[in-house]
C-alpha cells in the first residue's frame, strides 16, 4: 500500500493502482471520454492528463493508466493541467461538432466555441475508439477497426462495407459515448421469431418451471461463446457461478427397460416458398403463434403484428406439409383441432377476422365436433381449401390487411383472395431427424415417415420389436395429448410388470447344440453376434449359454454337423412347413 | 583462393543502383573478360559507400582511387587505360567544388577524410552477400569472446561502460535497458532491431543493413546472450527491398556457418532472428506500435508508464534497439568500451547518461555540397559537419539553417553552428539528435515554409490515436498554410506557441511529442520571417509562392531574351503577353503565382518582389 | 388354365414378416402363389431348406430379410447374403435356373414394397415355367464352369 | 555447410585475409609493374602474369600488385618496383620471367635485394 495525495487529500491504495480509480475513490471526477472500466485503457483521448509531482519533478501523465508506485501528489486540475483540457475539448469540438458529450464537458469548462476549423458540423465521432476495443478486445470479433490514420483516421469495417465477422451484438453502439454508432436493422439478418418471440438474451431461465431453475447461457447468442471474449457477467456476478467451461456430458445408466417418448418435430415451412414464411415478418407458424399468446412472451401474450399493432384479421392455414405429396402423405391429426382454438383464442383476444382454409375438417374425438360447431357460431370463417399463395397486398387504405391469400373455395367453387394481417401456418408433426440414428442404437425400427414402429399394429401397440422397450407419444406417430398420455401409461404399465417381476420371462426360442453330434470344429463361435456360444475345452464341444441366445438361427444354418437344434424353429418343424405349403 | 592484383569496389547501395550501377557492373565485368583479366581483377559489389550525390561509385583497391558518376560507357576508357595500361582516368574522379584538380585517392576527398567509421567500419570493404569477408574483416569474432570469455553481466558492464545510447533518438543508456530487460521477469524475452527507418532522406539504418548486415546480427546476438533471449525480430520496412535480401542471405549464411540458431559454438547459447517486414508507416518506427505491428496489430503506439523492457512483445520483456545501435555492439566488445568512451563527448564516470560516447551516422542533405551518409565522431561541431564533410553550400548562397533528427527535428540557426552534436547540447537548442537526418537549409529556404512542410509529414503520419497529434498539429497545419498564404494573423503565432505546447505535453507517443520542434525552433530562432508573412504579406526567402509578386523586368527580356516567349508558353493561366523581340508582361490579375515564369526563364528577366 | 407357380416365401421374423403383415393389414393385394414361412432371422435359412422346396415342388424360393445393418440379430443378414449366391451355383450346377431364387430386403414398414416383390416375382417364375425335375445327374463339366471369382487373387 | 566452430572463424579469416588487405591497402610489399605502351610491347604483361603465378603459389597474402604506366625508361622495359613497407623503392630492368621470380623469391618475401637486376633504389616513389 501507498499513500498518495491527490489535490490535497490522502489516500491509500495498492500499487499499480491508476491514478483515476484513487481519484474515484477520494470522489474527485476526472474527465476521460475513452476510458471504460470493463476495457483496458486506451488513453487515446487525453482528456485525462494530470500532473503528477514527486520531489521538485513534475510530469504530465494520463490518469487513466497511469499506475502509481510511489507515493505521489497528483494535481487533476493545476492550471497547467486545465489548459490542456480546455484546448483539447476545444481540438474535440472542431472534430466533432454534434457531439453531445463534448459539448457538455467544453461548457463546464467555460468554452463556447472552438477556434478550429470545423470540417464536418454534423460529425459525432471522437476517434476515442472505444467502439474498436470493445469489438476486439471484449467482443473478439474484431469486426470494426480504425481505418487511415492521421486526421483522416475514422471507424470503420474492412472496405467500408458490410462485415460478416460482425456478430451484431451492439456492443459497440452500446459502448459509444457519443452515440455515433446506432444499430440499424438488415432485412436479411434478422428472423422475426428471434425479435419478437424468442428468448433472445444470452442468458436465461430456459422456459418456465425449469428445472433446475437456474439461468444458463445460451450459446447462441453469447459473445463469450462465439469469439472467447467479453466475460462481463462473469466480471459481475457477486457468487462466481458463471462457469464458461460447462459442457455436454456423456452418463452411462444401467436400466431394465426403455421408454422412448422423443415426440416429433415441427415441419419446417420455408422451403415452401409459396408462404413466404421467413420472407413475410407476419406469416408465423403454428407455434410461434403458441408462443406469443403464452403470458409469458415477450408480447406479455397479446396477438400482435410485427410492428406492435393488433391484426385486423388472420388467415389460419391447415395441413402445412401434411396431406401433401410433396412433403409428408400423412395426416397430422392434431392441427384441426389447435387451428380451431387458435381460432377460439383470436376471437377472444382480439376484433381480428379469421379465415380457416382446411381440406377436411378432423373433429374426430371426444366433444370435438362440439367445439367445432360452437366455433362456427363464434363467426369464424371457415373455407373449404388449401391455401395457394401467399403475397404482399397491393397498398390500400380500404384493404383488410397487407397480405394476400390466394385459394380455392371448394364448397362455392370460387378462386377467392383474402386479405389479412396475419398468417398462421398450421405445419406439420414430422419424425424428428434423428429418428433413424436411434432407432439403430436401440435396435427398434422407424417406418418411412421416420415414425418408430411398434410390434404389432393391433396388438402390441406400445410394445417394440425389442424386449424392454416401449413407445410413448408422437415418436410413434401424429397423436395428440389425450392419446399420448395413455400411451404413455400403457408403456409404463409394461415397464412396471418388467421392474417388479425383478426376472424377465425369456423367450422359449433358443438354440441348443447337441453334443453328440457336435464335432468341435467352432464354426458358431464366431458366427454369434451374441458371444452366446462358448467352447468346452473338456468335452471339445461348442456350448450355446441359453440366456444369451437370441434364437436367430444364424448358427444353426452354418452347423457343418447339423448339430444344433434352434427350439421352435428346428429343421424338422421347418420341413414338415415347406412340405406342408408345397404338396 | 585466387590471388588478384585490383579489387574494384563497385557501390552497390540503393543510391547506386537507382543510378545503374548494375549496368556499370555487367559492362565492368564484359570489358575485363574481353580483355583477358578476368583472372586478375575482380569485381566486388559492396554496401553503400555513403557518397550518394556522386553514384555509381567505384574505389579501385588497393591503389584506392575513387571514381564517380560512372556510366556504362565510361567503362571501356576506364579498363583500357586503368588496368591495362595503369593510368588512372582523371576525368572520372571526383573533383571537390571550386577545386580545379580532381581528387584521385578516396581517403584524400574531404567527405570521407572528416568521418570515422565505426559502425560502419565494413562499408565499401567487403561483399555484404559473403560472410566469409566479413568473417575475414573480424565479424563474429566478438560472439566467440563473450560466449567464451564474458558472463551476461560482464557483457552488459562492458556496454555501460562504454557510454553507447540508443540511437533511434531517444538515447537511452543501451547497458541499462539491457540489464532491465534482463532482470524483467517474464519469459521468454526478446530482441528487437528496429530496422524501420522513416524519416523522409534518411538511411542510416539502410545503408549499415546494405554494406554489413553481419554487424547487425552479431549485435543482436550479444544482446541476445546479455540479455537472455532466444528469439529476436529485426523489424525492417518493405521500401527496403535489398536492405531486406541481404538481410536474409546474411542470416542464411550464419544460420549455415551456425553463428545462429542452435547451441551456437558448441556453448549451448540459441538465438535465432526472424525478419518481419514493415508496411511502411512511419508510426511504427516508434517501438510500442512496432510490436503491435509485428504482433500483427494495427501498429499505433500505446502509453509507456510501463516500459516495454517489462511488458513489450506479446507483453513479455523485450529489448528493441535501432540498426545502429546494435552495430556499435560488436565493435565494443573487440575493441573495449574504454575505446569507445575514448570517442565522443561529456563525463560518463557516473552514469552512461553523462555523455555522448562513439560516433553518430548522418545523413547529410540539402543544400551541401556532399550529400550523403556520414559517420562522425560525437561533439563534432555542426559547422564541422556542414562545410568540411559536406562541403558548404553550393551556388555561393549563405547558410541559413539546419534541420538535426528528422521531420520532427528543431531548426538550427547559423549562430549554433558551433554546437557540438551531442544528445544533450541538440536537445538543449530545440532540436535532437533523432535518429540521425540532417537536412541544410540556405537562403532560399523559407522556415515558415519549412516548418509547414515538415508538419504536413508529421500530420500525414500521425496515426491519428490521441487527440494531440491528430487534431491539434493539424490545427497547426492549418495555421502555418494560413500564414505561407498571406492569411495569417498577428494571434496566430501565440496560437501556434499555445498548441506546441499541448501538442508536446500531451501527446501519446513521441511523433507527437516532438512533431512541434520545427515549429517552435523557427519561431525562436527565425520568428522575423513569421513576422514578415504577417505583417508584410512577403516572404524573405521567396518560397512561398502566394506571398510573390512576379514581375518581367522590360530591359532584360528584350536586351537579353529577344523576347523569347518561353514564359508566355509554359504560363498555365495565360497570365503573360507579349511579342518576340518585344517586352512581355504579366497580367497580375490572372497570375495565380504558380512560379513557372521564374523557372523557366533563361535570362533571369523575371523578378519577384 | 394357366400355370400357376407354387412359391416358398422365407422371411424372418422381424423385419419382412412383419412387412407382410402390414401388406395384409393394409389390405394390399398380392399373388396368393407365394406361401410363407418364418424363420427367426435370414441368417436360419439353411441351403437345405431352398433344396428341399424345389424337391418338394417349389417352382420359386423368395427370401426377405431386413436391410443390411438393421438386422435385428446385428449381421444374421450378412451371413444369409452370402449364403445366397453360393446357393445359386449349386443350382445352376443341379440344373435349376438359379432365377428360381431370389434374396430381397424388406423391413417392418416395407409392405407395399413386399407387395412389389411378391408380384414380380411371381410373374418372373410364371414365366419361367414349372421346374421340372429330372433325376438329377451329376455333370462335371458344368460345374467347372461356374466361375467363383475371387477378389484378393494374386496375380 | 557444417557448424563453425570457434578456431574455424580464424581459418576463414586467414583464407580470405589477402582480398580484404588488398582492399585496405595495408600490404608487406607493394611490386609496381609499369605498363605503359612501352612495358606492354616489352613483354610487362608475361611479368605481370609471372607475378600472379608466383603469389598464387606461394600462397602469400600481404603482397600488393599494382600496375601503373610507363616509367620513363622506356628502353629498359619490362620494369617493375618493388617496395617493401617502410623501405625505399626499387626498380628492376630488362626483366624476364626468370628475373622476375628470383626477385620475388629473394626481395619480396626475404627482404634481400637483388642487385644484378636492379637499377636504381630510391627512385621517385609511386603513388
Amino acid at each position: 500500500m501507498i499513500t498518495v495525495t491527490i489535490d490535497g487529500q490522502k489516500t491509500e491504495v495498492e500499487k499499480e493502482t491508476t491514478i483515476l480509480k484513487a481519484a474515484d475513490k477520494l470522489g474527485i471526477k476526472i474527465p476521460t471520454l475513452c476510458y471504460n472500466e470493463l476495457i483496458e485503457p486506451y488513453a487515446a483521448c487525453r482528456l485525462c492528463i494530470v500532473e503528477v509531482i514527486r520531489g521538485k519533478r513534475s510530469r504530465l501523465v494520463t490518469a487513466c493508466n497511469y499506475p502509481l508506485r510511489q507515493p505521489v501528489e497528483v494535481r487533476t486540475n493545476s492550471e497547467r493541467v486545465m489548459k490542456l483540457r480546455r484546448m483539447n475539448l476545444e481540438l474535440l469540438m472542431a472534430r466533432a461538432p454534434a457531439a453531445k458529450i463534448v459539448r457538455e464537458l467544453a461548457a463546464e469548462m467555460g468554452i463556447e466555441k472552438t477556434r478550429f476549423t470545423i470540417d464536418n458540423p454534423e460529425e459525432t465521432c471522437i476517434l476515442c475508439g472505444l467502439c474498436v476495443q470493445v469489438c476486439e478486445n471484449l467482443v473478439g470479433t474484431g469486426a470494426i477497426s480504425f481505418t487511415d490514420r492521421g486526421p483522416d483516421r475514422k471507424v470503420a469495417t474492412p472496405y467500408d462495407v458490410t462485415s460478416d465477422a460482425c456478430i451484431l451484438c451492439g456492443a459497440c453502439a452500446h459502448f459509444c459515448p457519443t452515440g455515433h454508432i446506432q444499430m440499424t436493422d438488415i432485412e436479411e439478418r434478422i428472423l422475426h421469431s428471434e425479435l419478437t418471440l424468442g428468448p433472445n438474451t444470452a442468458i436465461s431461465i430456459p422456459f418456465r418451471q425449469a428445472i433446475p431453475n437456474a439461468p444458463r447461457i445460451n450459446p447462441d447468442y453469447c459473445i463469450h461463446m462465439k469469439t472467447g471474449g467479453c466475460e462481463i457477467c462473469s466480471q459481475v456476478c457477486p457468487k462466481e457461478c458463471i462457469n464458461y467451461d460447462d459442457k455436454d456430458e456423456f452418463e452411462e445408466i444401467e436400466v431394465s427397460a426403455v421408454i422412448v417418448a422423443t415426440g416429433f418435430q415441427d415441419f419446417d415451412p420455408a422451403p415452401m416458398k409459396q408462404f413466404g414464411y421467413g420472407k413475410y415478418a407476419n406469416v408465423l407458424s403454428a407455434g410461434e403463434f403458441e408462443q406469443m399468446n403464452n403470458a409469458a412472451s415477450p408480447t406479455s401474450g397479446r396477438i400482435v403484428l410485427e410492428n406492435g399493432e393488433e391484426p385486423r384479421s388472420i388467415a389460419i392455414l391447415h395441413c402445412i406439409g401434411s396431406r401433401d405429396d410433396n412433403y409428408h402423405k400423412y395426416c397430422s391429426r392434431v392441427c384441426c383441432m389447435y387451428a380451431l382454438k387458435f381460432a377460439h383464442l383470436v376471437k377472444e383476444k382480439t376484433e381480428a377476422e379469421v379465415y380457416q382454409l382446411y381440406i377436411d375438417m378432423r373433429a374426430f374425438g371426444k366433444g370435438y365436433e362440439e367445439f367445432y360447431q360452437r366455433l362456427l357460431s363464434e363467426g369464424v370463417h371457415v373455407i373449404r381449401g388449401k391455401g395457394a399463395e401467399i403475397i404482399p397486398a397491393p397498398p390500400d387504405e380500404s384493404s383488410e390487411g397487407n397480405l394476400l391469400v390466394h385459394c380455392e373455395d371448394t364448397l362455392i367453387s370460387k378462386f377467392r383472395e383474402i386479405p389479412v394481417d396475419m398468417v398462421i401456418l398450421c405445419t406439420a408433426l414430422e419424425a424428428r431427424k434423428d429418428a433413424p440414428e436411434l432407432a439403430r442404437k436401440l435396435n427398434i425400427s422407424t417406418g418411412a415417415d421416420g415414425w418408430y414402429i411398434e410390434a404389432h399394429p393391433k396388438l402390441a401397440p406400445v410394445s417394440t420389436t425389442t424386449d424392454g422397450i416401449y413407445l410413448a407419444g408422437a415418436c410413434q406417430g401424429p397423436k395428440d395429448i389425450p392419446d399420448s398420455v395413455a400411451q404413455g401409461a400403457a408403456a409404463a404399465g409394461h415397464v412396471i410388470k418388467i421392474l417388479n417381476q425383478g426376472e424377465l420371462l425369456m423367450d422359449a426360442a433358443y438354440a441348443v447344440i447337441q453334443e453328440e453330434y457336435c464335432s468341435g470344429c467352432k464354426m458358431c463361435n464366431g458366427l454369434c453376434p451374441y458371444t452366446a456360444i462358448s467352447f468346452d475345452e473338456e468335452k471339445k464341444v461348442s456350448v450355446i449359454n441359453a440366456a444369451l441366445c437370441k434364437a436367430c438361427g444364424t448358427c444353426v444354418a452354418a452347423c457343418p454337423s447339423g448339430a444344433i437344434v434352434a427350439r421352435h424353429f428346428t429343421d424338422e418343424q421347418i420341413y414338415a412347413q415347406i412340405e406342408g405349403i408345397l404338396v | 583462393m585466387k590471388p588478384y592484383r585490383a579489387n574494384l569496389m563497385l557501390c552497390a547501395g540503393t543510391g547506386c543502383v537507382s543510378n545503374h550501377s548494375f549496368l556499370v557492373r555487367e559492362a565492368l565485368e564484359k570489358e575485363i573478360k574481353k580483355r583477358g583479366l578476368e583472372n586478375e581483377i575482380q569485381v566486388v559489389i559492396t554496401g553503400c559507400d555513403g557518397f550518394c550525390a556522386e553514384g555509381p561509385l567505384l574505389i579501385v583497391q588497393p591503389e584506392n582511387i575513387f571514381y564517380c558518376r560512372l556510366t556504362e560507357k565510361d567503362v571501356p576508357l576506364l579498363v583500357e587505360e586503368h588496368f591495362i595500361k595503369g593510368r588512372p582516368v582523371k576525368k572520372l574522379m571526383y573533383t571537390p567544388p571550386d577545386a580545379k584538380a580532381p581528387v584521385p585517392k578516396m581517403n584524400d576527398i574531404g567527405f570521407f577524410k572528416g568521418q570515422m567509421l565505426v559502425a560502419l567500419r565494413n562499408r565499401g570493404l567487403i561483399d555484404p552477400e559473403n560472410i566469409d569477408e566479413a568473417i575475414a574483416r573480424d565479424a563474429y569474432k566478438a560472439i566467440a569472446k563473450v560466449l567464451t570469455s564474458m558472463s551476461p553481466e560482464e557483457v552488459i558492464q562492458e556496454i555501460k561502460d562504454s557510454g553507447l545510447r540508443g540511437r533511434g533518438g531517444g538515447g537511452f543508456p543501451t547497458g541499462i535497458k539491457w540489464e532491465s530487460c534482463r532482470n524483467a521477469e517474464g519469459e521468454p524475452k526478446y530482441v528487437i532491431c528496429n530496422a524501420d527507418e522513416g524519416d523522409p532522406g534518411a538511411f542510416m539504418d539502410r545503408n549499415i543493413i546494405e554494406s554489413d548486415p553481419h554487424s547487425v546480427l552479431e549485435g543482436m546476438v550479444i544482446g541476445a546472450y546479455a540479455i537472455g533471449v532466444s528469439e529476436g525480430y529485426v523489424y525492417i520496412r518493405h521500401e527496403y527491398p535489398l536492405a531486406r535480401d541481404r538481410l536474409h542471405i546474411a542470416i542464411d549464411q550464419a544460420r549455415d556457418y551456425g553463428l545462429l540458431g542452435k547451441n551456437i559454438f558448441d556453448t549451448g547459447f540459441n538465438f535465432d532472428i526472424e525478419i518481419v517486414r514493415g508496411a511502411g508507416a512511419f508510426v511504427c518506427g516508434e517501438s510500442t506500435a512496432l510490436m503491435a505491428s509485428i504482433e500483427g496489430r494495427v501498429g499505433e503506439p500505446r502509453a509507456k508508464y510501463v516500459h516495454t523492457v517489462e511488458h513489450g512483445l506479446w507483453n513479455l520483456p523485450t529489448c528493441l534497439n535501432n540498426v545502429e545501435t546494435w552495430a556499435n555492439v560488436p565493435g565494443i566488445i573487440n575493441r573495449g568500451a574504454e575505446w569507445f568512451a575514448s570517442i565522443g563527448t561529456g563525463d560518463i564516470s557516473e552514469s552512461p547518461w553523462g555523455g555522448s560516447k562513439g560516433t553518430k551516422v548522418f545523413s547529410l542533405t540539402g543544400k551541401v555540397y556532399n550529400t550523403g551518409l556520414v559517420e562522425v565522431p560525437m561533439g563534432i561541431t555542426l559547422r564541422d559537419i556542414v562545410f568540411e564533410v559536406g562541403g558548404g553550400i553550393p551556388d555561393g548562397k549563405e547558410f541559413k539553417s539546419v534541420q538535426t533528427g528528422g521531420p520532427s527535428g528543431g531548426f538550427l540557426p547559423a549562430d549554433l553552428l558551433d554546437l557540438q552534436v551531442d544528445f544533450e547540447q541538440l536537445t538543449e537548442a530545440g532540436s535532437m539528435m533523432g535518429s540521425g537526418g540532417m537536412v541544410v537549409m540556405d537562403e532560399d529556404n523559407c522556415m515558415v515554409d519549412m516548418a509547414r512542410y515538415f508538419l504536413a509529414f508529421t500530420q500525414g503520419e500521425s496515426c491519428g490515436k490521441c487527440t494531440p497529434c491528430r487534431d491539434g498539429v493539424k490545427a497547426m497545419l492549418e495555421i502555418l498554410i494560413r500564414i505561407t498564404e498571406g492569411k495569417g494573423v498577428e494571434e496566430d503565432l501565440d496560437l501556434l506557441e499555445e498548441l506546441s505546447h499541448f501538442v508536446i505535453d500531451s501527446s501519446l507517443c513521441a511523433l507527437g511529442g516532438s512533431a512541434p520542434n520545427p515549429v517552435l525552433t523557427s519561431l525562436k530562432y527565425f520568428r522575423e520571417e513569421y513576422e514578415a508573412h504577417i505583417r508584410d504579406k512577403k516572404c524573405p526567402a521567396r518560397a512561398c509562392r502566394q506571398l510573390n509578386v512576379y514581375t518581367i523586368d522590360p530591359e532584360i527580356c528584350v536586351s537579353k531574351g529577344h523576347g523569347c516567349g518561353v514564359c508566355r508558353r509554359e504560363c498555365p493561366d495565360n497570365a503573360i503577353t507579349g511579342e518576340k523581340n518585344k517586352t512581355h508582361f504579366i497580367n497580375q490579375d490572372a497570375c495565380e503565382k504558380c512560379g513557372v515564369c521564374f523557372d523557366v526563364c533563361k535570362f533571369d528577366a523575371i523578378q519577384i518582389t | 388354365m394357366s400355370f400357376e407357380p407354387k412359391i416358398l416365401g422365407l422371411l424372418c421374423n422381424w423385419c419382412s414378416y412383419t412387412g407382410a403383415d402390414l401388406a395384409g393389414t393394409a389390405r394390399m393385394k398380392y399373388p396368393p402363389n407365394m406361401r410363407s414361412v418364418r424363420v427367426m432371422c435370414s441368417g436360419r435359412v439353411d441351403p437345405g431348406f431352398i433344396l428341399e422346396a424345389f424337391r418338394s415342388g417349389a417352382d420359386g424360393v423368395l427370401i426377405c430379410g431386413c436391410h443390411p445393418g438393421d438386422c435385428h440379430y446385428v449381421e444374421g443378414n450378412y451371413k444369409c447374403m452370402r449364403r445366397i449366391p453360393l446357393t445359386q451355383m449349386l443350382l445352376k450346377g443341379m440344373g435349376i435356373d438359379p432365377k428360381r431364387l431370389r434374396l430381397e430386403w424388406v423391413s417392418a414398414s416395407e409392405g407395399a414394397r413386399f407387395m412389389e416383390i411378391v408380384t414380380e416375382f411371381t410373374e418372373q417364375i410364371r414365366e419361367l415355367g414349372p421346374l421340372e425335375l429330372q433325376d438329377w445327374e451329376f455333370i462335371p463339366e458344368e460345374l467347372e464352369t461356374v466361375e467363383i471369382s475371387e477378389p484378393h487373387k494374386e496375380s | 555447410m557444417p557448424k563453425l566452430k570457434i578456431e574455424d572463424l580464424q581459418k576463414i579469416s586467414d583464407k580470405v585475409r589477402r582480398t580484404t588487405l588488398l582492399r585496405e591497402g595495408a600490404g608487406r610489399a607493394k611490386v609496381t609493374v609499369h605498363m605503359g605502351t612501352c612495358g606492354i610491347s616489352a613483354g610487362a604483361r608475361k611479368i605481370l602474369d609471372a607475378l600472379l603465378k608466383i603469389i598464387e603459389e606461394k600462397d602469400v597474402k600481404d603482397i600488393i600488385l599494382v600496375t601503373s604506366g610507363c616509367a620513363g625508361l622506356c628502353s629498359r622495359e619490362p620494369m617493375v618496383t618493388v617496395e617493401l613497407k617502410d623501405e625505399t623503392p626499387v626498380k628492376y630492368v630488362d626483366l624476364t620471367e626468370d628475373k622476375i621470380r628470383k626477385i620475388f623469391t629473394d626481395h619480396v618475401l626475404e627482404g634481400h635485394i637483388v642487385t644484378d637486376y636492379a637499377l636504381a633504389i630510391g627512385s621517385e616513389r609511386t603513388r
